[in-house]
């Protein structure tokens, strides 16, 4: 079996404690903010100046110029505050969010994080927020598929793809593990059961390692 | 007596010339300030470099900017969307220059011109492509990349509400690169909701005070 | 569920150790966090740094933390008033070593730090002997110095009013200091006149975000 | 005849027109203020995150943390905006405010200004925020004394005492003169009644020329 998306930010989710200031990054992590659990008071923040995101509005509410980084309409919970572009970048950059979950196009056995350009020059690049908050957050989730559509893998050695940055990332949530990034290069925690360690070796290029959590 | 509001956005952008470096506040498509945007392309002007962080989207704006070929240069972090199709056709043609620049950074240049400080280092980027040609440092264990400041002829900003001051208050989201673009131009014109009077906006929340800003104008 | 907020300054100030770097906010008497300051005197802990604007005057908070040997160094811009009786004594003595720094280099080389930012050029003092010893490199024609980060274990200021998050409004010319050291401490102390619901401040109108804050204690 | 601290006030006064944005340093220039013409609308800037600045509040009334770059109690006017130190900085160092004015121990006629440090090594160096706001300001007016109180001339080749900052000072305004620097060095702009040439001269170490206004 493999986890499903909605499985993979439930899972994710799990690692966020009480009390975090989070930024998910677009596209798959920002499912995570709908599977934490209730008990659990966490601050979202976005890059264009927000702290303390809630949930998109209903349907034909919502304030136009209140989007996330994703450009998709949210809203303001009770304690948040609005904030310029450069005071959102001193909090991504200078250490104080607690934890980013971001998605991939590689990641090595280093920590290297590749998520913002391919090898597909037809393409206009485009980084955004992606530098800063790799290098600056204090603890780097990477939620993504375990290998590409075309069954590639994107943990690797080293990474092909431009960087974003190095040796920033401490945990690769897959729809197949959990890995965490040590000096030793990736460590599998958790897989989805069923799989032995081969098939997961099988659709990993970097070498794998296991320890009990 | 000071009173930086003017009747007309043709007055709001007038004197932007050929070649200038613009600044454009926004996030998707929240904080545009559209009505000056369209007064610049009313304005027939060529050859600018726009700073702003996303490359417009659909045919408004700066889209319609790029289309009609004003823009010669773009300076921005994320130039794709799905609607960013004019950015992207003049790109695939080499009929417009791009600096990519990581978002944190392109604000943080804008604010260096602002503070008037001669660049920093970052280690947003370092480590990466975009750090090729710049210098290198090691600091305190880690790389950082060494970046200039990017001051601007002119900014145009959306904000909510002015008075005669040019004192600023903005409305949610739409806050983004507002307040540092208004720091780092020569000319700053913000387009606001309306117009309060002096004394009306609260001292302690005040975002942008006047001083950064030259003409406000309501659209 | 978060809640900075604590019951007593000793609670506040726990965690202070020797040796610590040490932010205090405040302008002469305008936002100086006298309550928190006094609590740190009560700690006992020495061989503090002293980051703040002035050296105390009188013998209340900075003055008695210095006159109680407590500062092995004071950073500052303007060590000097009618009142900076025991900086001043224990200065000649050579007791206290002084690191001067210009005013908007001392809150730049903070912000920097809170920013992630490895350090910056600034024209500012580039030609006088507060650069001696420092890198300066001309840039766009100009002598700029290069200026370092000033990180802190602790930052101790004063607001006006906080939220159970942290989210800080302050009083008046009260805020000078207090949002920069909020940004640059890893741990940043605030004292409030009050504590209020959450949600009762005006998002657009909170000035330290609860993100940079740690601890709040009415005092 | 020498020009009382009113009268040199008023002179600078006179050069800060309608609409400026103005910080005076502490000292002899915060007589500046009380001598504006009233139909002229300045924004007084402070370093410690004023714009908008007012005159002392009534003896008994005030905000005891509403205080100027002195340290005295002031007031805040409608359109007054408070901000936090970095930012007050920001528009120090940054070109932002249009005129300041400064005290000097010693100016030099290719415009260098020393006003923070004499060669007094029983005296803690004190800097404040002078040598932000003389690299930054776009105009730097120096109000002074001619000579020092015992007579020595303060108007130099070159600084003797250490520097705030290198070639800022654009006009002088002393108790006998006022004097532009120029590349040519100091040239008198105007003088006190019943001043010679000579007399002027003797009193000012640097090379003086006259030119009209």
């Amino acid at each position: 079996m493999r986890l499903t998306k909605r499985q993979m930010a439930a899972r994710v989710a799990q690692d966020i404690p009480d009390g975090s200031y989070v930024n998910l990054g677009i596209g798959l992590p920002t499912l995570v903010a709908d599977v934490v659990p209730p008990d659990r008071e966490i601050v979202y923040h976005s890059e264009n100046g927000i702290l303390g995101m809630g949930p998109a509005p209903q349907e034909g509410t919502g304030d136009p110029e209140l989007i996330n980084a994703g450009k998709q309409l949210v809203t303001l919970l009770p304690g948040g505050a609005y904030f310029h572009h450069t005071d959102a970048f001193v909090m991504m950059r200078g250490g104080h969010i607690d934890i980013t979950v971001l998605g991939a196009f590689q990641v090595a056995a280093n920590g290297d994080l590749a998520n913002w350009a391919t090898d597909d020059a037809t393409l206009p690049p485009a980084v955004g927020g992606a530098m800063d908050l790799a290098v600056g957050a204090r603890r780097v989730l990477v939620m993504t598929t375990h290998t590409t559509r075309d069954g590639r893998p994107k943990l690797l050695p080293t990474c092909t793809f431009p960087l974003t940055a190095a040796a920033v990332v401490h945990r690769v949530y897959t729809d197949l593990a959990v890995l965490d990034v040590t000096p030793d290069g990736f460590v599998v925690r958790e897989m989805v059961p069923g799989l032995t360690r081969d098939e997961l070796q099988a659709q990993t290029a970097a070498p794998l390692r296991w320890e009990e959590p | 007596m000071i009173d930086k509001r003017v009747a007309s956005l043709a007055e709001a952008v007038a004197g932007v010339r050929d070649g200038d470096t613009v600044l454009v506040g926004g996030f998707g498509n929240s904080g545009v300030p559209v009505a000056l945007v369209h007064a610049v392309l009313d304005l027939g002007v060529r050859d600018l470099t726009v700073v702003t962080n996303n490359a417009g989207s659909g045919e408004t704006d700066i889209a319609a900017l790029i289309r009609e070929r004003r823009v010669r240069k773009i300076i921005c972090s994320y130039p794709r969307s799905s609607g960013s199709v004019w950015f992207e056709k003049l790109w695939r043609a080499g009929e417009i220059e791009l600096e990519l620049v990581p978002q944190g950074t392109l604000s943080e240049r804008m604010r260096a011109a602002g503070a008037g400080l001669g660049g920093f280092f970052t280690p947003a980027g370092a480590d990466t492509p975009l750090a090729e040609g710049k210098e290198v440092r090691v600091i305190g264990g880690r790389r950082h990349v060494f970046e200039e400041p990017l001051p601007a002829d002119v900014a145009l900003i959306k904000a909510h509400l002015a008075d005669r001051w040019g004192n600023l208050v903005y409305h949610s989201a739409a806050r983004n690169f507002g307040p540092v673009m208004a720091t780092a131009a020569r000319v700053t014109v913000a387009q606001v909701s309306a117009f309060v009077e002096l004394g009306e906006l609260d001292p302690e929340a005040v975002v942008t005070p006047g001083i950064f800003v030259d003409r406000v104008v309501a659209a």
